[in-house]
């Protein structure tokens, strides 16, 4: 096969991936260009990764697979799997792997210069995936590194191995939006050096920003492909319009609700860990009833400290909480029912906060039967309900928390909050690390809940600018301090901090698919 | 997959197998020991002896029979009543959020731990010459800090996750929390810790009977007739081969059981949409979460020694 | 007797309560019969090492020969010193260091006269070592185990009467004085030796190498013993206290003679040909111990059952695997002024039943004390029960410490197993039987057995004296609290090299663990 | 990571591990101070390690105390004369108070004094010098083997996984497991000494010098390897199966690392904190396990002089046993928290 810019790299052939008899992936075709950016957009489970790994001839275990896998030469294929840290050898220096991925490189020389230029070229690739103060860096271990240096380092990694095709398995996921940019910044660059990219992801926006052709999958299936730029203005196919349709911005309450005495007031608010350090500084805040609230700010910002010490899981910190201007126990332990009933949390990770061993309903129906003394008979309907209500049918409802998808435990989390029939809900990152469909569904449901208005207070902790336009008022966190706070229109169209400047920008940037 | 499966089924079998022989004979071999008939001169083979006499020119058949009860039964009571002890502890201290608590529970186990183990049993014996029943308290008090340490691990673990907190969110009782959740969730753990724990404590208290502790020294209990009967090796092995080979095949008959039953299996979960997965079917992402703040703990680490 | 189980745990052999205080004593009686054994086969060769394993005491052993405690430290004090008197192989007490000794009238004073011997730093052996010897035992600061061996003797009032050539004064009549003389512990060191463990210098057969406690001991031949030069260039005496390493050592080659050996050992070796098993008869008695002052046992009808409940034989086969013989409920079978002529007991169940019932003692219940401090002790005692339980009595065996059992049977609890060494009758009946022993386990106190014991001691005719300890053991034989069920052989076991080693001679005695009469061939 | 059988790999202890796709958890997390975090970690464990010694002490001399009978009783033997024994308590100063005797000790110590044994009169020093050797040459012995023989069959079970191979290992360590010291002594004497004669049956005579008589270690060694191993292995073996299908090892083997190194280089490290706590466990049990080898094959070590010494009850020297046996235990302890603290495997990442 000759080397044109044309030729593909690799090339998948009707590609089937069976498990069980059951096909992950069904007859799909991908031509993997160099310099270009291939990406293949899916809801989870659509068969994204199985492809994906396909080109690096890996297939799940117990798989069988039929088609073709064409490779072009015998160049490596590079991986950047969704989470970096799980491919970092825990108990090894990050040097470890980088060293025996170029010594093949240097097998050529004299044996006193081998170190040497393996060492260089080590440090060559680690430049070139903007890794700076490299040296120090090779002698750290994996958890001592960022999740953006994690994920560079693997760059580094298939570049020195000197992969002319880099795999990169959701690398956006759960990331805030300057983290985004900078991730689809690296990755074009990755593909200015003529490396073929295939994107797998379900963030349109960094498939928008960085891709060249996309491959929409879903069951297993690509349903349309096509240059982005032609699927974005005229999607064919149903399902692409509806993942395009479901990207769009979420509804905006337009007015704050701010009137009469607020639900919830944060007075001197500071967190510390460790008994020591400060992690957040808040020294007024108010909810009002009925009023959905935005907490945004990046990773590390505190946000979420903020959120656990509203729902008494973070007891260590001064200053006051007032439940209806009566203090709040710091401590979910010292709260009683009432109180308890009357804060609620709702868990990012849905899957970690259920009890794997017992059915979901029963699980969300103990709400009612310890916080409002419901008896176990009356819970089961009402929770049953609140599911359904939430699009959870009782027969899925039945089962144990494996059986359920991330989107429908974090709807079965919500309903287990609701059950409380709280006065505020605490919504902590609930749609980051969902696809854009699922995410869709919730935002809904939380929609519903602020516009019924029954004078349920939402708290949102993001870091999604998007998923902030639902709220009627955003507070910004950065550094443990709240930098802005304002009704929603005015942050988002007018900010005034440098700080959500950036984040405004990036965000734009992003969804409008500008190039960087 | 499947060829995983059916080699677990058939360790499961084999263990079963292994471990079914001297079960029977330990529990059943009293209802048909019978009358111990008259003594012969010791270390004698054949006549009326299926297995020879032994050491005091008993049948050693008859004492066979007998010998399995006391073993099976010490060591039983041993684990179960370490865990007994364990447990609770553990669970209170993986639980509670007052640090001084948990170490006030937890520290005085690991002196405890600094004190090896056939000493303690040696010197505690000799102060309070314990019948089988001190012997299987002795033995579970030895194996208290470690299984504390392991059971601590695996509910640290668990306390530590989401679950608890929106348990906890949900007004839940601590019982509850502690036994429902966090005990369950420990519980494999718990269930592979025992299997090697009563390995462990069958070591132990046939060493014990092998240096006098707990058992009458004319003892029927087969750790007590291999160390008894081994002066007569060379003239009536069988009094020594025959309990060693029901030792050997209790403990190891209970291991391949509990490391059947036990052993992680892939769990398959309907669309799992966090798990990558390609090439990593075994691959299950831990969910460490530190709620608390890190500290360093000498038990969480200790606890992956447990006696060779 | 060392107990096979395990080995550190247990308590090192105790020299079977020997000797002790061989208080009073015959007269003459002296003259050694040298009986050597059948295996002294072949003339004897020179020269070589031997390597003699024992049950040691581990790293606090010592080669003071007055701490001597063990058979272990026995026969390395054995080696290196020598006794003035020491007992034959019917415990007699035989002439050693003295070469003669002779009493006045009254039996309360004694000349001793020594023979011509060397300490190993070419000193001669004088009276005065002897006094400096005997008063360092009997000093009331320390706590010698000969010390009340030589409870008759007063010290402050016997004097050197020549260079070679001792008068003993005594506190009382004692006929058999030359069992003091020989009495466990007893050995003579130098004038104000002290400090044994860094060249000792002794008289006896073999001058000290060197010495690791718990470990080995090396001695070389002394050229110049006045009873004639070791065979053998060297001795080494190592210590191996399980049963199973000193039979496996033996084996391997590794030592030539084991000290202690099983029954079963000796059984399953006595045909094989690897090596010679030695079996010293009548070296333990084994006996249960009721105490006579106290329910039940204060009524000697229900002794008198006890002795008919137990079927020897079978106490023998099992407890010790039939290496011994039958005892008569009699103390010494085959020593001097043993009464042999009793009717040898057997188990007769109905009378023992009989005899309960008249004593009012149907469905007795008796804890048996017992303890794995010796062999065969606990065996016995769940043997022992089972023979009782057929005469309808309940028998609960009660397992104590082996470290302290012998204090704690001393005065506690009412039936126990017992055991003794080798030691003269009279030994025997002075330590244990009289109203004022220090070891008077059966509680035995009778003011007529007392007087018939001083009488004794009081008569130099020694058949006059014979008749009285033979009506005094035909009263214990009646009534007594010693249930003297069997004699344990103590088994040795050589390399078929070893040659000399003496095969009558009781545990205890002149000529057990006598490595100067071994050789090598 | 899947933990093998019972979660029993030690936990991370500094790092927030949030593998998964907990990677937007927004919780301010600690910035790495693992170098930093040493010194106050080794100072607390020794402080622990301190206040366990003493309560090790304490504990012996409660129990030695509480034993039947005492050092006079016991030297008296069968010879329990009641004036002779309340002698021999007058001698070696018996007739005081324990808790006086005890803070005397305890004063002693503080100048480096360990006493002298009541039984000999010799100082414990000398008692603990001399047992030191022997016990220390076996545990290192042994040791040294364990650690290749422990760690190579645990690869080559974990790398044929299910197969022949790993079921015959398997099979074997566990049989070998459940076999107690003192059989498998009698066995391994009876056929490789006895039998066969390629061994001297014992060590006896050879006193301090094992050494110059290497021949007399295999068999001890053999019987105190056995148990060791066989935990080792299988621990290794469940480390490294877990290790090998992690997916950083799938990385290093899709970047062309070779097999070998994969295993050992990459793979292995991280089997190796439980490992060490193993090692740890064992060498602590070396201490005082040895008790039955040395019994068996007449190695005057530390575990002989103990018992004898509880046997006489011989406070003093107990005692100074308890010190060093709880000196050594924590420092053992100490270095194998450093070692597993220094590898446990932290997933996560640091803000």
């Amino acid at each position: 096969m000759s080397r044109g810019t044309d030729t593909p790299l690799v090339e998948l052939r009707e590609l089937r991936v069976e498990i069980d008899g059951r096909a992950i992936v069904d007859g799909v075709d991908l031509r993997v260009l160099p310099g270009k950016v291939t990406a293949l957009v899916g809801a989870s489970g659509s068969g994204k990764t199985t492809t994906g790994l396909a080109l690096l001839g890996e297939y799940p275990p117990g798989a069988s697979v039929s088609g073709e896998v064409l490779r072009a030469g015998s160049e490596p294929v590079g991986y950047i799997p969704q989470h970096p840290a799980a491919v970092l050898n825990p108990a090894r220096r990050v040097r470890a792997l980088l060293d025996d991925i170029a010594r093949p490189q240097v097998r050529h020389l004299p044996r006193a210069e081998r170190r040497q230029a393996a060492r260089a070229l080590v440090l060559r690739a680690l430049e070139d995936a903007q890794l700076p103060d490299a040296e120090a860096l090779l002698r750290r271990h994996p958890h001592q590194l960022s999740g953006g240096q994690q994920q560079r380092v693997v760059l580094a990694q298939a570049l020195l191995l000197g992969a002319r095709v880099i795999v990169a398995d959701e690398p956006t996921t759960g990331q805030d939006a300057l983290t985004k940019s900078r991730i689809v910044e690296q990755l074009a660059a990755v593909a200015a050096r003529g490396i073929a990219v295939v994107l797998l992801s379900h963030d349109l926006d960094v498939v928008h920003a960085l891709a060249d052709e996309v491959l929409v999958m879903r069951e297993g299936r690509v349903v349309e492909s096509g240059p982005v730029e032609r699927l974005w203005t005229a999607p064919r196919h149903e399902w692409t319009r509806r993942l395009l349709d479901d990207r769009r911005a979420a509804p905006q309450h337009g007015t704050a609700v701010g009137a009469g005495r607020p639900v919830l007031e944060v007075r001197d608010l500071t967190a510390v860990h460790d008994r020591r350090t400060v992690v957040l500084r808040a020294s007024d805040l108010a909810l009002h009833p009925g009023e959905c609230v935005a907490v945004v700010g990046r990773s590390g910002s505190g946000k979420t400290t903020l959120a656990r010490c509203l729902a008494g899981l973070h007891s260590d910190h001064d200053g006051e909480l007032l439940l209806d201007g009566t203090p709040l126990p710091r401590s979910l332990r010292h709260r009683d029912r009432s109180q308890l009933a009357a804060v609620q949390y709702v868990f990012q990770d849905a899957r970690a906060a259920f009890d794997e061993h017992r059915p979901v309903l029963h699980q969300v129906a103990r709400t009612a039967v310890r916080l409002r003394g419901a008896d176990e008979r009356a819970a089961t309907a009402e929770a049953s309900a609140t599911l359904n209500r939430l699009g959870l049918p009782e027969a899925l409802a039945q089962r144990r928390p494996g059986a359920l998808s991330g989107g429908e435990l974090q709807r079965a989390a919500l309903a287990r909050a609701l059950l409380a029939r709280p006065r505020v809900l605490i919504c902590d990152e609930v749609t980051s690390g969902l696809d854009t469909v699922t995410r869709r569904g919730i935002l809904d449901v939380l929609a519903g809940l602020v516009g019924e208005g029954d004078d349920l207070s939402l708290v949102l902790i993001t870091h999604d600018l998007d998923t902030a336009r639902l709220a009627h008022r955003i507070a910004v966190l950065d550094a443990g301090e709240v930098v802005e706070q304002g009704p929603t229109r005015k942050v988002l169209t007018d900010p005034r901090h440098p700080f959500t400047t950036a984040l405004m920008r990036t965000t734009e940037r992003l969804e409008t698919g500008t190039p960087l | 997959m499947t060829t995983y499966h059916v080699t677990t089924y058939r360790r499961f079998a084999l263990g079963l197998t292994v471990v079914a022989v001297p079960l029977a004979l330990a529990l059943l071999g009293p209802l048909f020991a019978g009358d111990p008939g008259p003594r012969a001169v010791s270390f004698t083979l054949g006549g009326d002896h299926w297995l020879g006499t032994d050491f005091v020119g008993r049948d050693v058949w008859h004492q066979v029979l007998l010998g399995g009860r006391t073993v099976v039964l010490t060591a039983l009571a041993a684990t179960a009543l370490a865990y007994l002890v364990a447990v609770p502890v553990a669970l209170v201290s993986a639980l509670t959020r007052v640090r001084r608590l948990e170490e006030l529970l937890m520290r005085p186990l690991d002196v405890l731990l600094a004190v090896p183990s056939l000493l303690l049993i040696l010197l505690v014996a000799s102060v309070f010459s314990p019948g089988a029943a001190g012997l299987a308290l002795l033995v579970a008090l030895v194996n208290v800090p470690d299984a504390a340490r392991i059971v601590r691990a695996a509910a640290g673990e668990a306390a530590a996750r989401p679950a608890v907190e929106a348990l906890r969110m949900q007004g839940e009782s601590w019982w509850r929390i502690a036994v429902g959740y966090v005990g369950r969730s420990a519980l494999r753990t718990l269930a592979a810790d025992a299997g090697i724990r009563l390995t462990g404590v069958l070591y132990l208290v046939s060493t014990a009977a092998f240096l006098g502790v707990g058992v009458a020294p004319d003892a029927a209990d087969w750790a007590v007739m291999v160390d008894r009967n081994r002066t007569g090796l060379m003239v009536q092995p069988w009094a020594v081969v025959v309990p060693a080979l029901l030792i050997v095949a209790l403990t190891m008959g209970t291991n391949l059981l509990f490391d059947a039953a036990f052993a992680p299996r892939v769990v398959p979960r309907v669309a799992p949409p966090e798990v990558p997965r390609g090439g990593v079917g075994r691959l299950r992402p831990r969910w460490g979460w530190s709620r608390r703040s890190p500290r360093p703990q000498g038990g969480a680490l200790r606890k992956g020694g447990r006696q060779p | 007797m060392y107990d096979e189980r395990f080995p550190a745990l247990r308590r090192r052999g105790f020299l079977a309560a020997t000797s002790g205080a061989a208080a009073l004593a015959l007269v003459g009686c002296a003259g050694g019969t040298d009986d050597k054994a059948e295996s002294t086969s072949g003339s004897p060769k020179r020269g070589g090492r031997l390597r003699a394993a024992f049950a040691g005491g581990g790293a606090s052993e010592t080669l003071d020969p007055h701490l001597a405690n063990l058979f272990a430290d026995v026969a390395r004090a054995k080696a290196l010193y020598d006794k003035l008197a020491d007992y034959g192989a019917d415990l007699s007490a035989q002439p050693r260091l003295a070469e003669k000794w002779a009493s006045n009238k009254t039996l309360d004073r004694w000349q001793v006269t020594l023979r011509q011997a060397t300490f190993h730093d070419g000193r001669p052996v004088t009276a005065k070592d002897v006094l400096y010897s005997y008063r360092r035992i009997a000093d009331p600061k320390q706590a010698f185990r000969a010390k009340a061996s030589l409870e008759p003797l007063d010290l402050d009032a016997s004097r050197a009467t020549g260079e070679r050539s001792i008068e003993f004064v005594l506190k009382r009549p004692t006929a058999e004085f030359p069992n003091v003389l020989a009495a466990f512990g007893a050995y003579i060191v130098p004038e104000n030796a002290t400090g044994f463990d860094d060249k000792p210098v002794g008289s006896g057969p073999f001058r000290f190498v060197s010495f690791a406690p718990g470990r080995s001991a090396v001695f070389r031949r002394n050229d110049d013993y006045w009873d004639g030069a070791p065979h053998l260039d060297e001795i080494e005496f190592v210590v191996a206290n399980e049963e199973s390493a000193r039979v496996n050592a033996l084996l391997g080659g590794q030592v030539e003679y084991a000290h202690e050996l099983n029954p079963t050992t000796a059984r399953a070796h006595e045909a094989g040909g690897q090596i010679d098993i030695v079996r010293l008869r009548n070296s333990a008695m084994q006996a249960f111990c009721m105490k006579t002052d106290r329910a039940p046992f204060d009524d000697k009808r229900v002794r008198e059952a006890f002795f008919l409940i137990a079927d020897r034989k079978e106490l023998v086969d099992g407890a010790l695997s039939g290496a011994g013989e039958v005892g008569n409920d009699l103390f010494g079978k085959g020593y001097e002024y043993y009464a042999a002529d009793l009717p040898q007991r057997e188990q007769d169940l109905d009378k023992a039943r009989a005899l309960l019932k008249k004593a009012g003692a149907e469905k007795l219940k008796v804890t048996l004390d017992t303890s794995a401090v010796a062999a065969g002790f606990t065996e016995a005692a769940g043997i022992f029960r089972d023979q009782a339980a057929k005469a309808g009595v309940t028998i609960d065996v009660k397992m104590g410490s082996k470290d302290s059992y012998w204090s704690d049977i001393l005065d506690n609890g009412t039936l126990c197993c017992y055991r003794s060494g080798a030691m003269p009758i009279e030994a025997h009946l002075s330590q244990r039987l009289l109203t004022d022993s220090t070891t008077n386990a059966t509680k035995w106190h009778h003011k007529d057995f007392d007087a018939l014991y001083q009488q004794a001691q009081s008569t130099r005719d020694k058949t006059a004296r014979a008749a009285v300890y033979e009506r005094m053991q035909r009263r214990l034989y009646t009534e007594g609290g010693f249930l003297i069920w069997g004699f344990a052989d103590w088994i040795i076991g050589t390399a078929r090299t070893v040659k000399g080693v003496e095969t009558k001679a009781p545990a205890n005695t002149l000529d057990w663990a006598r490595f100067d009469k071994v050789w090598l061939a | 990571m899947t933990t093998q059988l019972g979660g029993n790999a030690p936990k991370g202890r500094g790092a927030v591990s949030i593998c998964g796709s907990a990677a937007g958890r927004d919780q301010p997390r600690r910035r790495s101070t693992r170098t930093t975090a040493y010194a106050p970690f080794v100072t607390r464990r020794l402080l622990l390690g301190g206040a366990q010694t003493v309560g090790v002490v304490l504990l012996v001399f409660a129990l030695t105390e509480a034993l039947p009978g005492d050092a006079a009783v016991a030297l008296a033997g069968d010879q329990p004369d009641p004036a002779r024994i309340a002698a021999i308590r007058e001698a070696m100063d018996l007739d005081r108070p324990a808790y006086e005797r005890l803070a005397d000790w305890a004063t002693g110590l503080l100048h480096g004094d360990f006493g002298t044994s009541l039984a000999s009169g010799r100082p414990v020093t000398q008692y603990i010098t001399d047992a030191f050797g022997p016990t220390l040459l076996l545990a290192t012995l042994t040791l040294a083997l364990l650690v290749p023989l422990g760690f190579g069959l645990g690869v080559l079970a974990a790398r044929h996984e299910g197969r022949l191979v790993d079921r015959l290992v398997s099979s074997v360590t566990l049989a070998v497991y459940a076999v107690p010291e003192f059989a498998l002594g009698v066995l391994l004497v009876t056929v490789l000494a006895l039998k066969l004669a390629w061994l001297p049956p014992t060590a006896v005579g050879y006193g301090t010098d094992l050494l110059g008589h290497p021949a007399a270690l295999v068999l001890p060694v053999l019987v105190l390897l056995s148990r060791p191993v066989c935990s080792l292995s299988r621990l290794v073996r469940a480390g490294m199966i877990d290790a090998l299908a992690s997916p950083y090892a799938a990385h290093a083997r899709r970047y062309g690392v070779p097999g070998a190194r994969v295993r050992y280089a990459h793979a292995l490290p991280n089997a190796l904190a439980p490992a060490a706590q193993q090692l740890a466990r064992t060498v602590d049990w070396l201490l005082c396990g040895v008790i039955v080898v040395e019994a068996l094959f007449v190695i005057p070590g530390l575990g002989t002089v103990l018992l004898n010494a509880v046997a006489e009850r011989d406070v003093p020297v107990v005692q100074g046993l308890a010190v060093v046996f709880g000196v050594l235990t924590v420092l053992l302890n100490l270095g194998a928290d450093l070692v597993a603290h220094r590898l446990t495997p932290r997933a996560g990442v640091a803000a």
